[in-house]
C-alpha cells in the first residue's frame, strides 16, 4: 500500500513540472545535472577509496544512490538559502560550491579543508555559501534549522525574494523528539522552511518499518498542519521541482513543508560497514534503482546526451577528484599552535590553554 | 545623573535581571528573549514582568514545553546573527536540552573552523530548599562548568546580576547564566548606568588574613553572613565570589589561599565531583606549599532532595555548618587570635 | 471547526456508551461517581487552604475542574492496570485507593505520607494500588509508562483480563519529544497502553492554539497509526466509556490508544497562580461548565439523587478530608536518621552518608 | 573445570562483554537487551554479536532512534520487575536521554519513598582519539558522577568488564557502566566461571612505595604500562584503579597516598571540573599530612575535540606525558633512587 500512495505521488511531482528535454536551455541543465551527479559519484567513490587507504579517519558516510537526491536538491537552493545537512554532507558540500579540494582536503584533516581538519566527513560547512553544516547527532540539525528560520522572520518579510532554510534529516531520523519539537515550532510559527527527509529506507540497519509505526513518513507532517509529498528521490528533476515548490510556499507564505525523497543506499551506512543484514533482493533492488546510470542512460535515450558526451563528463569528474586528492595530499596538517584558538569567539580571561602534561595552576 | 557622581538604588536581584532585560532590548534590536510562559505569564519567576507588553511577540517569543526544540532554534538564530536570550524555567528543565547545548552550542565555533558565532545566552535558575522535591531542587552547574566552550556565570548579588547578564548578552560565545530561586528577591545595592562585568573574573568581595571561603551564586550570601559573624570574634576571614565557574580565575582563588593558608568551600551542590572538587584540588595544586590544614568543603548531602522540610533543612549546607567548618580548620591549625 | 468535531465525537462516545439511569445498578454507580467527584473536589479545595496556611510546602496542582475526568478514568481502569500521572495527581491517588489522610500527609510532609513525605504533592505513589506516580518533569512519564507497558508484553498475554497501561499527560505535554518518542515505540511494539490527554486548553498561561500546531490533539496519533478520540471531559460518563473502551482494546488487541478529555482548569496553574492572564469571558466558560455542579444537578433532575441525598454526600466527603488534615496534621515528620536509607535499593560500600558539615574522607 | 583449580582464557574487552551478556541472558529470563543496531546490525561496536539471532527479538530489542524513549522505557520496565540491559551507542548520545537517567531513574527509589525499585544498566563507550571529532569523542562520566542514586562503574579489563557487568546486572540500582572504544580490542586473562565484583571498590592493581597513580577505564593501561617503564628504573609506582566512579572508594585512595606521600592522577577526561578533581581533592582531605608534592593532573586539553589526527594527539593524554608529570612530582620531592 504504501508503495502505491508513493507511486501516485511521484507520478503527479514529476509529470505536472518536467520540462520537455528538446529546449536547448533545459538540455544544458539537464547534462549539468549529469555532470554533478557524476561528479558526487566519483568523489564518493575516490572518499571511499581513500579511508581504506588510511587517508580519512573517523566516520565516513557517502552519498552513493543518493546523487539524484543531493543534485535535485541543492539545484533547488537560491544562493541566499540556508542549507543543514546530516553527517551524510559531502556531495552538498560539492554541490553547495565549496571546492571539491577543499571538501577532500576537510576529510584528510588538513589545515585547508572547508573546517581547517576541525570537523572532518560529518561536520562541512561553509558560512560564505550558506551551507551550515553537517551535524553527526542524529536529529541535532532541526532545532538549529528551525532557528535559522526563526531568524529570517525575525529580520525579513515574505516574498519572492525572500531567503528560506532547507533541512535534511534521514528517514530513522524521524523517529526522535528533536524532529517532534521542531516541526511543531515551524507550524506554529510558520516558518520558512523545507524539512527533507531522504528516505534510503534504512537506519543502520534497521529498516523504517522496523522504526516508524508510521512508515509512510511524508503524512508526519499532519501532526503540525505540515503538508507532506513524497517524491521519488532517484529522478533529480522530480526532486529538484518538489523541493522549488516547498521553497517557494517557505518564502512567499511562510508555510514550512515535509518532503520525503524515496532514495537507496548503495552501500554501507559507512565505510566501514560491510551491511552483510542486507538481502540480496534488497542490495539488487537498489543497485537496479541507481540514478547514475538511470540518468545516464536516459539522457542518452532522449538525445541530450551521447555515450561520448557522458564519458568525457565522467572522466572530467574523475580529473577534479583526482586533483583534489593530489591537493588534499599535498596540504599541511593543522598547526598544534592554533590549538585552543577556537574555544571562544570572544577572548576571555583565565580561559585554559593547558596541554596534558602542563600544570593546573600557572600562578602569573 | 553625572559620570563622577553615578548613583544607585536597593533593588532585587528579580529587579536587577528585569531592568537590564529591558535595557539591553532597548539597546539592541537583535537581542530576544525566548522561553516557555516568558510572556503572557510573565515568566514562571517573574523575571520577564512587563516585557512581552513592551516589546512585543517578536521580541519576547512564548514557545510551547519543547526545550531540546526552543533552545536549539535560539542557537540556530544566533547563527544568523540574532542575539536569543532563553529562559529555561529551572536548571532541572536544562537536561532535556543539554544535547543541543553541549553537543552544539559549545562545539559549533571550535568545530566548524572558526566560522560560525553563537552568540546566545541560556539563564536558569538552580536550587533546592523550596520543597519542590527531588527532580526540581538539583544544582547541576558543575556539568556545565566542565565544558569547554561554554562560558558559565553564577552572580551572588543584584549588582553582578545586572553588569554580568550584560556581558553575557554582549557576549559572542554561548554563555549559561545560572541564577537561584533563593535569590530572586535578595537586595542589594545596583549602580546605574553601565557596568558590564569582565567575564572570567573571581572577585574578593571581602579582605581577610586567617581564613579564605571560596562560594558563589547563593552560597555567597552565607558566606559573608558567618564571616562577619567571625569578624565580631576577632577572626579574620576573606570571602572569595567565583563569579565565572567558567573559565575559571584559579589566579585569585590561590593568591588568597596563599595568603591566609587556610580555606573553606561553601556551595549549594552535591559534594562528590561538585563545584567545590576543583577549587580545592586547584589550591592543593597552587597553594600547597602554603596550606596549613586540609581544604574542607560545606556542600549537600548526597541524597535526591527530599520534600520533607526537615529532611531537606538537613541535607542542605547552611550558615551553622560553614562557622562549624570553619572552626574546625582554625583548630586543626591550632590557630590563637 | 475544533469544538464543531469535538463535539460530534463526545456526542458519539456518550451516546453509545451510556445506560439508562432508571436500572438500579446504573444508579448506585452514579450516586458513587457523584460521591467520587464531591471527595475529590473537597480534598483539593482544602488543599488550596492547608497551603495558604503553610501546612503544604512546594508545588501544588490542583484537580479542581478535572473531577469529571479523574473519576470516569479511574472507575475504567481494573486494580491489575498501572496508572502514570502528572503532578496534577491528587484525585488520581485518593481514586486509586490510596487514603485521603495519607495523601494529605504527603502534602504535609509527614512520614505517614504516601511515599513518607520525600515526595510531595507532584509525587503519589503507591506500588500496591498500582499508581506509579506522580512526575514533575513535564513528559517524563510517558517513556517509563510506555515501558511498563513493554513488560506486560514481555510478560503475558494479550486477552480479557489482561493488564494495561494508562497514561496522563497535559495538552501542553504534547509538544515535548518524549510524547512523540514514546507514542511511535508504542505504535511500533504494538504495546497495550491508553494515552490519556487532558486538554484543560491551558499550559501554564499558553493556550492550546498558543503551543500546538495541530489543536485538535487527538489527531496526533495519526503520525504512529494510533487512533485518537476526542471526549467531553466533563462528562465522567462518557470518559469512563471511552476509557474502557480503550483500555480493552489495549488488553485484547495490544493496541495503543490516544484520548483527548476536553476539560477545564477552574482555579491558576498552581495554587499561587493568580491566573491574571486569562480572560473573564475564559473564566466564566470554565465556572459554566464546571463538572461537579453540573453532574450533581444532572443526578437530580433525573432522579438519581435528591437534594438531601447530595449534601449528605458533600457532607461525608467533608468529614472524610477534615479528618485527612487531622490526621496529618498530628502525624511526625520523618527522622533525619533516614535521610540516607533510600537513596540506593541495593546497599553498595562506600555510598555517602555524609551531612553538609562532616567532612568528605573519614578514613575507616 | 573443578572449582579448585580454575581455568581462565585471554579474550578481548570485547568479547568479555557478549559473553557476559549472554551468561546473563541464560541465567535469568527478566534480564534483556535493548538499543538501536543491537540485534540485526550486531551492535555498532559488535558488543551484542549473535545474540539476537539466539535470545530473539524478545530479549534483544532493538530500537528506533529514540535514546530519550527507549531508555525511559527501560525505566519503565524496570519499574515492573524486569532487568534492562541498555545499550547506547557512544556516550555522546547518552545526553539525548539524560532527563531520563538523572531526573528519573536515580530518584524514583528515594523520591518514591523507597517503594519501587529500578534494576537497570545503560552500558555505552566514552572517549576520543578515534578522529570522532567534538560531539562523538566525550568523556562526560564525571556528570553521572556527581549523580547521587545511580552508580558508577568503569572496568579497565577483559576480567573487570566480565565481573563488574554481572554485578552491575543483578543490582537492584540504575547503573551507568561506562566502556571505551579503545579498550573493546584489548585482551587479557579472564577466569572462567562466576565472578561478581564488588560496586563501589577501588583496587590497588600494583604495588609501590614512591608515588601513587590514580586512573580508571582506558587510562589504566597507559599508567600500568608507565608504572612499568619506571620499575625499570628503580622507581616503585603504586597503581589505583578507581573501578567505581560512584560510590568513590575514598579509603583504598587515601591509604595508598598515605604510603606513597605522592599523587599523580591520569584521566581521559577534560581537567576542570573532571573525575581528577574530585580525586586530587579527595586525597587532599584525607592524605594532607603525608603529602610531599602537589596532586598533579594529567588530563585532556580543554577544547572540543579536533578531527585532525595530530590535534586530536596533542590535546589527549598519552604515556610521556603520565611520565613527565611523575618525574616532576619526584624531582619536586628531591626523590632519591
Ligand atoms: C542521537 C544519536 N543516536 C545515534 C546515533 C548513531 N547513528 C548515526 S547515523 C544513524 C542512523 C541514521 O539513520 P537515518 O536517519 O535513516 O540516516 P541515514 O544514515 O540513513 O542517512 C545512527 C543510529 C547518532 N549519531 N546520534
Ligand atoms: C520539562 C519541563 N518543562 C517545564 C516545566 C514547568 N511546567 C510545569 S507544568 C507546565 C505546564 C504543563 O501544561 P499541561 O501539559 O497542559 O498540563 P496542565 O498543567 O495543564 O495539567 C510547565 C511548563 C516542567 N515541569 N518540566
Ligand atoms: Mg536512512
Ligand atoms: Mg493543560
Amino acid at each position: 500500500m504504501h508503495l502505491v500512495e508513493s507511486e501516485t505521488v511521484m507520478a503527479t511531482t514529476s509529470r505536472t513540472k518536467k520540462k520537455p528535454a528538446s529546449s536547448g536551455q533545459a538540455a544544458t541543465e539537464l547534462r549539468s545535472y549529469y555532470k554533478r551527479m557524476s561528479l558526487v559519484r566519483a568523489f564518493e567513490l575516490r572518499a571511499n577509496e581513500m579511508y581504506a587507504r588510511a587517508k580519512i579517519g573517523g566516520y565516513c558516510h557517502l552519498n552513493l544512490g543518493e546523487e539524484a537526491t543531493v543534485v535535485g536538491l541543492t539545484a533547488a537552493l537560491d544562493d541566499r538559502d540556508y542549507l543543514f545537512t546530516t553527517y551524510r554532507d559531502h556531495g552538498y558540500a560539492i554541490m553547495r560550491g565549496m571546492e571539491p579540494s577543499a571538501v577532500m582536503a576537510e576529510l584528510f584533516g588538513k589545515s585547508t579543508g572547508v573546517v581547517g581538519g576541525w570537523g572532518g566527513s560529518m561536520h562541512m560547512f561553509d558560512m560564505g555559501k550558506r551551507m551550515l553544516g553537517g551535524y553527526g547527532i542524529v536529529g541535532g540539525q532541526i532545532p538549529p534549522a528551525t532557528g535559522a528560520a526563526l531568524a529570517i522572520n525575525y529580520r525579513s518579510k515574505a516574498g519572492p525574494k525572500a531567503e528560506a532554510v532547507m533541512c535534511l534529516l534521514g528517514d530513522g531520523t524521524t523517529n526522535i523528539g528533536a524532529f517532534h519539537e521542531s516541526l511543531n515550532l515551524a507550524g506554529l510559527w510558520n516558518l520558512p522552511i523545507v524539512y527533507v527527509i531522504v528516505n534510503n529506507r534504512l537506519g543502520m540497519g534497521t529498516p523504517v518499518e522496523g522504526a516508524s509505526a508510521e512508515p509512510d513518513l511524508y503524512k508526519r507532517g499532519s501532526a503540525y498542519r505540515i503538508e507532506g509529498t513524497r517524491v521519488d528521490g532517484d529522478d533529480p528533476i522530480a526532486v529538484r521541482d518538489a523541493a522549488r515548490a516547498a521553497l517557494k510556499k517557505a518564502r512567499e507564505e511562510r508555510r514550512p513543508a515535509l518532503l520525503e525523497l524515496m532514495s537507496y543506499r548503495l552501500k554501507g551506512h559507512s565505510v566501514v560497514d560491510p551491511a552483510r543484514y542486507r538481502s540480496k533482493e534488497d542490495t539488487d533492488e537498489a543497485k537496479g534503482n541507481d540514478p547514475v546510470p538511470a540518468f545516464r542512460a536516459k539522457l542518452i535515450a532522449d538525445g541530450v546526451l551521447t555515450e561520448k558526451d557522458a564519458d568525457a563528463i565522467d572522466d572530467d569528474a574523475d580529473k577534479v577528484v583526482t586533483e583534489a586528492v593530489a591537493f588534499a595530499d599535498e596540504s599541511p596538517d593543522p598547526s598544534v599552535d592554533e590549538l585552543f584558538d577556537k574555544v571562544y569567539a570572544s577572548p576571555v580571561a583565565n580561559a585554559s590553554t593547558r596541554l596534558p602534561a602542563e600544570p593546573a595552576v600557572v600562578l602569573s | 545623573m553625572t559620570a563622577n557622581e553615578p548613583k544607585s538604588r536597593i533593588i532585587t536581584y528579580r529587579q536587577a535581571l528585569n531592568e537590564t532585560l529591558r535595557a539591553e532590548l532597548e539597546r539592541d534590536e537583535n537581542v530576544f528573549l525566548i522561553g516557555e510562559e516568558i510572556g503572557v505569564f510573565q515568566g514562571s519567576y517573574k523575571i520577564t514582568a512587563g516585557l512581552l507588553e513592551d516589546f512585543g511577540p517578536k521580541r519576547v517569543l512564548d514557545t510551547p514545553i519543547s526545550e531540546e526544540g526552543f533552545v536549539g532554534a535560539a542557537i540556530g538564530s544566533a547563527m544568523l546573527g540574532l542575539r536569543p536570550v532563553v529562559e529555561i524555567m529551572t536548571l532541572n528543565f536544562s537536561l532535556i536540552a543539554i544535547d543541543q547545548i553541549v553537543n552544539h552550542a559549545a562545539k559549533m565555533h571550535a568545530m566548524f573552523g572558526g566560522q560560525v558565532k553563537v552568540p546566545l545566552v541560556i539563564r536558569f535558575p538552580g536550587g533546592g530548599g523550596q520543597q519542590l522535591a527531588a527532580t526540581h531542587s538539583q544544582n547541576l552547574e558543575v556539568w556545565y562548568a566542565h565544558i569547554p566552550g561554554l562560558k558559565v556565570l553564577a552572580p551572588s548579588t543584584p549588582a553582578e546580576a545586572k553588569s554580568m547578564l550584560k556581558a553575557a548578552i554582549r557576549d559572542d560565545d554561548p554563555v549559561i547564566f545560572l541564577e537561584n530561586l533563593a535569590l530572586y528577591n535578595v537586595k542589594g545595592e545596583v549602580p546605574d548606568g553601565e557596568q558590564v562585568a569582565e567575564i572570567g573574573k573571581a572577585a574578593v568581595v571581602k579582605t581577610g588574613t586567617d581564613l579564605t571561603v571560596v562560594s558563589y551564586s547563593r552560597g555567597m550570601v552565607t558566606a559573608l553572613q558567618v564571616a562577619e559573624e567571625f569578624e565580631q570574634e576577632g577572626v579574620s576571614i576573606e570571602v572569595v565570589d567565583l563569579r565565572s565557574l567558567r573559565p575559571l580565575d584559579r589566579d585569585t582563588i590561590c593568591a588568597s589561599v596563599r595568603k591566609t593558608s587556610r580555606a573553606v568551600i561553601f556551595e549549594d551542590d552535591m559534594l562528590s565531583y561538585g563545584i567545590g572538587a576543583e577549587i580545592s584540588a586547584t589550591i592543593g595544586e597552587g597553594a600547597f606549599d602554603y596550606l596549613d590544614a586540609p581544604v574542607r568543603r560545606v556542600a549537600a548531602s548526597e541524597v535526591p532532595l527530599p520534600y520533607s522540610k526537615p529532611l531537606e533543612t538537613a541535607a542542605m549546607p547552611h550558615a551553622a555548618d560553614l562557622s562549624r567548618v570553619i572552626r574546625e580548620t582554625l583548630d586543626a591549625t591550632r590557630f590563637k587570635k
